[in-house]
């Protein structure tokens, strides 16, 4: 019982890690990938958490009431990941926003198609 | 009892983590999609506070639910694509993915037991923060302790993180300039609850600013917030004139000012032979140096978060940006 | 009794889910994700009471506030969404 | 003097907010010069210091180690010290004509803010000695790298960028992951505690976990070859002077945490005893050098060839690496260092081909080494250099890996060497012939090319001969941080 | 004592309430009767349930703070309520009525 529930969380952390993973790769959509890297940093983060809590423990702000805190390096951490991870998912929207402008598609395998164009154009220009 | 409790909310938010996500995948529409992924993050924080992890909570709540969600709103609006997402089943992607699973399973399988006391991780270096926090700084927040003093250069680093986001997406995007015919329709009802709402976040902010040192909060938490109430202004009067209220072109020196605040303070060390960001040095009293450069710290942080975040908002709000 | 409420709070938290995955149309989907964001707030009100958990007042009132944005900005950027083949559904 | 090694960090940082602060083209190029003249002169004053001392540990926040966080610069910091900052001052110097034609006028402030933030990103990275801080300058160098990427002329650098973007987020979440598995077995993150802490718990899952992604992590923000997708566009469509910055120091960087968490963190007990890595990396370096080099014998842009050369360049290093021998590793550090010198002299002299004809096609190349006989001047010193000829920079680290090869008694490997050298031959002498053998086309512009320029890419070119006829310096150092690293491992 | 009992009430009408929210959110036929299902539940059960906590915990600061919560509550649900009504309308959801005929949703404004 106790081994079960003690990683219980590992357990549903990791499929979701593992299904955000799958939505980044599986996804053709950009904006759909990013969502898909964000649910996957959400996921290492809680992971992070888990790690940090002590049963009975309270939060790690010092107060007459408890002795038992739990440990606060994995929030300061995590704290910094996900200003990290906002930042990075901004500038890929901002990216995001740029290529639908440039190729008026978010469609990666539409990208595709149409950068394999373009070389095909440079090619064709420079043998002419 | 209570332990139990804890324990079954926790399984329970998990539980939920994993239909939103498995709905997200799922979906064709993308505003869904975004909207789910709001509410990813709203769970998210509801299980960091249920996990004690009450600062990442107050700061996954602002950035990833807030701010990160309307971030994504107004590059879907921007992009004006919305629906009709392809599926691809990609064998080579379930692999990796099965792969990664797989590892991880692997890893996790010694961990020691969840919110065991007697874990390495609870036995080497948090207890020393728990105690030093108390001797040499005297404030009642570890967490925001060990931000700002212990770990502040990773935390001069994030600052610098968020600022090189800042460029980064000014670089991409430009200023923007608002235009009227992308302004919101009038509603009065709106305009008279979120008139006095606004008020109520801003004050809000600054409270989260100072109180850091003594509950969940810091200049994180603050500078988002504080941004927030002007991006809420902007939804509901108008992107011209929250530009007018704050200008975007001041925004980077602003946000630049925040990083050099930060920096500073950690110089300043320097000059009585300290080393960078030890803030003993700035005070003849230790723990009110430490105290005094918690707070100056932050409130660099809080200024850079703040522009940072309204400059991205305006950003992404912006029309015309790329003439 | 407050283990009761927090029981329901989760089961209303579960169903809103529900809803939100069935649609059928946009705005119901906007509605239960409001409603949920309500729902979270006053979970974490009555369960950081039960829990003791720190300053939770703060952050119940914080979630408040981005819920509150939040929509708006949902709603904001919803002028200019044109749901494709909206008709047909209705 | 006893603070430079944040001062290092810290200066281009500061700089890079100044920058915005005062928003001027001109002034944000010239601090940007300077600074990163501060950043090498402190970089060669730290090597001057390690002469002496072994290490120089600098403690931030006046808190001791496992608990504040570290710098700690040893020989290998140091080498890197001097690959980034020295690359960093060239490409500043030649940056000012290059940015001005490339980049937009509004732009060009927060260019050179993102430029600085790379470098002092990549310099953090070099020498920290916390895990966590780690990951955070590689999102700080990152983060700048992607906007930089971005604003390459051709829309094809968008979604370069963006591919960059998720392919590097991911390999940086991986080296979260991977810091985390550690912690929770060690409880620290500490790079010299955790080194200490490890050996009771390495025979764990968590561990061998945590080694998987991290080596995973790095090896796709290094390109090791299967993982190496990114890298190609990336390189092909951003602006000259980022190419040039990126392919000095970038994936290097990237090597650097490879080399440091799993030798000096884990320890070659760990890393090649109880898990065979030095296998796999002998594999992905071979299997990295030939895709690689088959890659570019196939490309018509020029820039592109070079950056599946790239990629091949890291298979040497990983394979050097693999050996898991003195020698090997002495090949490695050197190769880093001088792959560093023949990739910064290629791209400048590309750089200055794509300032005066707004492309890097094999094609528009025809003839101008007889128009621009300077610039192909360098890179054919360049190319020779890639090539490994006997007086370049080349051909010493290439000597080294294939003594250390015989050494490990190798030579079908030491024989692959060759072949590689065969086709690195190949696509370098395509470049070569159609810039010196064809007859020059018709209509080509008259812009002059920029003496800042030049001067920044015949350093660069000079240096590959300097150090190709005498190395001491760079074997000097690489041979003191080898010893320093199988010192502190064993 | 009483007060406790009070708290209890509260908390169980409370989460009665919200209950029945949801299950009318779940259950209704169309989006407007699913809209009030969820509002006028949330308007009432929101405030029960956080007096319910006023009442435990006496007053203190936090217990302002919990009332400047159900004065945001109540003012911002009607107000998104509002503003998502409207923007149905606007949308063109007709709500499902015996004869689809009589109502349409469109141009309300």
């Amino acid at each position: 019982m106790n081994e079960l529930l003690g990683h219980v969380n590992y357990w549903i952390v990791i499929f979701l890690m593992m299904m955000g993973l799958y939505m980044v790769i599986a996804s053709s959509n950009l904006i759909k990938k990013l969502i898909g890297i964000s649910v996957f940093q959400a996921s290492v983060f809680i992971l992070y958490i888990t790690f940090g809590k002590i049963t009975e423990g309270s939060p790690p702000i010092i107060t007459d009431n408890t002795d038992v805190y739990s440990n606060p390096l994995p929030h300061v951490l995590i704290l910094t990941a996900i200003v990290v991870g906002v930042a990075t998912t901004s500038v890929g929207l901002a990216l995001i926003v740029r290529i639908q402008e440039a190729y008026g598609s978010l469609d990666e395998d539409d990208i595709h198609d149409i950068n394999d164009n373009d070389d095909f154009d440079i090619k064709s220009r420079s043998i002419t | 009892m209570i332990e139990n409790l804890e324990l079954l909310i926790d399984v329970c938010l998990l539980t939920f983590l994993l239909l939103i996500v498995f709905a997200a995948i799922k979906t064709t529409n993308l505003f869904v999609a975004t909207m789910l992924f709001g509410i990813f993050s709203f769970v998210t924080a509801l299980l960091f506070l249920d996990l004690d992890a009450v600062d990442v909570a107050f700061t996954e709540a602002a950035v990833g639910a807030g701010f990160t969600t309307v971030l994504m709103l107004s590059a879907l609006r921007l992009t004006g694509a919305f629906e009709n997402v392809k599926h691809r089943h990609s064998v080579l992607g379930l692999f990796i993915v099965v792969l990664t699973g797989a590892a991880l399973i692997y890893g996790v399988a010694d961990f020691p037991n969840m919110g065991d006391a007697n874990a390495p991780v609870h036995l080497h270096i948090a207890p020393e923060y728990i105690q030093l926090t108390q001797e040499k700084i005297d404030i009642p927040n570890v967490v925001t302790a060990v931000l700002a003093s212990f770990r502040g250069y990773d935390t001069f680093g994030e600052t610098v993180v968020i600022f090189s986001a800042g460029a980064a997406v000014l670089l991409l995007l430009g200023m923007g300039h608002a235009e009227p015919k992308h302004e919101p329709e009038q509603n009065l009802v709106l305009w008279v609850v979120v008139k006095p709402f606004i008020a109520l976040i801003l004050i809000f902010g600054l409270y989260v600013q100072f109180h850091g040192d003594f509950g969940a909060g810091g200049g994180f938490q603050a500078g988002v917030i504080f941004a927030s109430g002007f991006i809420l202004y902007s939804l509901v009067f108008g992107e011209s004139y929250a530009r007018q209220v704050v200008p975007a072109s001041i925004l980077p020196r602003f946000a630049a000012l925040g990083v050099i605040i930060y920096g500073l303070t950690g110089l300043v060390s320097l000059l009585s032979d300290k080393t960078f960001l030890d803030y003993n040095a700035l005070s003849s009293n230790p723990v009110s140096g430490q105290h005094l450069g918690i707070l100056l710290v932050e409130a660099g942080v809080g200024l850079a978060v703040f522009s940072t975040v309204l400059l991205i908002f305006y950003s992404f709000s912006g029309v015309n940006h790329n003439e | 009794m407050i283990a009761a409420a927090i029981v329901a709070l989760l089961i209303t938290l579960a169903l809103t889910l529900i809803r939100a995955f069935l649609g059928p149309n946009i705005y119901d989907q906007i509605l239960a994700v409001n409603s949920f964001g309500t729902k979270t707030v006053l979970l974490i009100v009555v369960g950081g009471h039960a829990l003791g958990w720190f300053s939770y007042v703060d952050i119940a009132l914080m979630y408040a506030m981005v819920n509150f944005v939040g929509t708006l900005a949902v709603m904001r950027f919803f002028e200019q969404y044109k749901p494709q083949g909206e008709n047909n559904d209705y | 003097m006893t603070h430079l090694p944040v001062l290092i960090v810290v200066a281009p940082l500061l700089a890079a907010a100044l920058i915005v602060l005062l928003n001027n083209r001109k002034v944000a190029w010239l601090i940007t010069l300077l600074t990163s003249l501060f950043c090498f002169y402190a970089s060669v004053s730290m090597l001057e210091i390690l002469q002496e001392v072994d290490v120089i540990s600098y403690t931030l926040g006046g808190w001791k180690a496992p608990f504040g966080i570290e710098l700690r610069i040893d020989a290998l910091s140091a080498l890197m010290l001097l690959i980034l900052t020295g690359s960093a001052l060239l490409v500043s110097i030649y940056a000012l004509k290059s940015v001005e034609k490339e980049i937009p006028d509004k732009n060009q402030v927060l260019f050179y803010t993102a430029l600085l933030m790379v470098l002092a990103g990549l310099i953090g990275i070099s020498i920290t000695g916390d895990a966590f801080n780690v990951f955070v300058f590689l999102e700080i160098s990152s983060l700048s790298t992607y906007a930089l990427i971005s604003l390459g002329r051709d829309r094809r650098a968008l979604h370069a960028s963006y591919q960059y973007l998720m392919m590097g987020t991911i390999g940086a979440t991986f080296i979260l992951i991977g810091i985390g598995f550690m912690y929770v077995m060690t409880g620290t993150l500490n790079i010299q505690d955790l080194s200490q802490r490890l050996p009771a718990v390495a025979d764990t899952n968590a561990i061998r976990a945590a080694f998987a992604f991290i080596t995973i992590g790095a090896g796709i923000k290094a390109a090791m070859l299967p993982l190496h997708q990114w890298l190609p566009n990336a390189y092909t469509y951003s602006p000259s002077v980022v190419s040039t910055f990126l392919a000095a120091t970038a994936t290097k960087v990237a090597v650097y945490v490879m080399i440091r968490f799993e030798l000096s963190l884990f320890g070659i007990e760990f890393s090649f005893l109880q898990i065979p890595f030095d296998k796999i990396l002998v594999i992905l370096g071979t299997i990295g050098i030939l895709g690689g080099s088959i890659y570019a014998v196939y490309q018509n842009n020029v820039k592109r060839m070079l950056a599946y050369s790239s990629i091949a360049q890291i298979g040497y290093i990983l394979l050097a690496i693999g050996l898991a021998s003195q020698a090997g590793f002495t090949a490695a550090l050197l190769h880093i260092f001088n792959h560093a010198l023949i990739k910064g002299t290629l791209f400048m002299a590309l750089g200055i081909v794509f300032f005066r004809f707004a492309s890097a096609e094999l094609s528009i190349m025809a003839g101008i080494g007889k128009t621009m006989p300077l610039t192909m001047a360098a890179f054919t010193i360049g190319g020779l250099s890639l090539i490994g000829i006997p007086g370049t920079a080349g051909f010493v680290s290439k000597w080294y890996l294939v003594t250390a090869l015989l050494d490990a008694s190798l030579w079908p490997l030491a024989l692959l060497i060759l072949v590689a050298s065969v086709l690195t031959l190949i696509y370098v002498g395509r470049v070569i012939e159609v810039a010196y053998f064809r007859p020059t086309l018709k209509g080509e512009s008259q812009l002059k090319v920029p003496k800042t320029m030049l001067i920044a890419l015949w350093i660069f070119a000079l240096s590959n001969i300097y150090f190709g006829l005498n190395s001491d310096i760079s074997m000097g150092v690489s041979t003191l941080a080898v010893n320093q690293l199988i010192g502190v491992a064993s | 004592m009483i007060i406790s009992i009070l708290s209890d009430i509260c908390l169980l009408l409370g989460g009665i309430l919200t209950l029945t929210g949801a299950v009318g959110l779940l259950r209704l036929p169309d989006f407007y009767s699913r809209l009030h299902a969820a509002s006028v539940t949330e308007s009432l059960a929101a405030p029960l349930l956080i007096i319910g906590v006023i009442l435990d915990t006496g007053f203190t600061l936090d217990s302002a703070k919990l009332v400047l919560i159900i004065v945001i509550m109540v003012i911002v649900n009607p107000t998104i309520t509002h503003a998502l009504c409207r923007a149905a309308a606007h949308g063109r959801i007709s709500p499902e009525m015996e004869s689809e005929t009589e109502f349409s949703g469109k141009e309300s404004k």
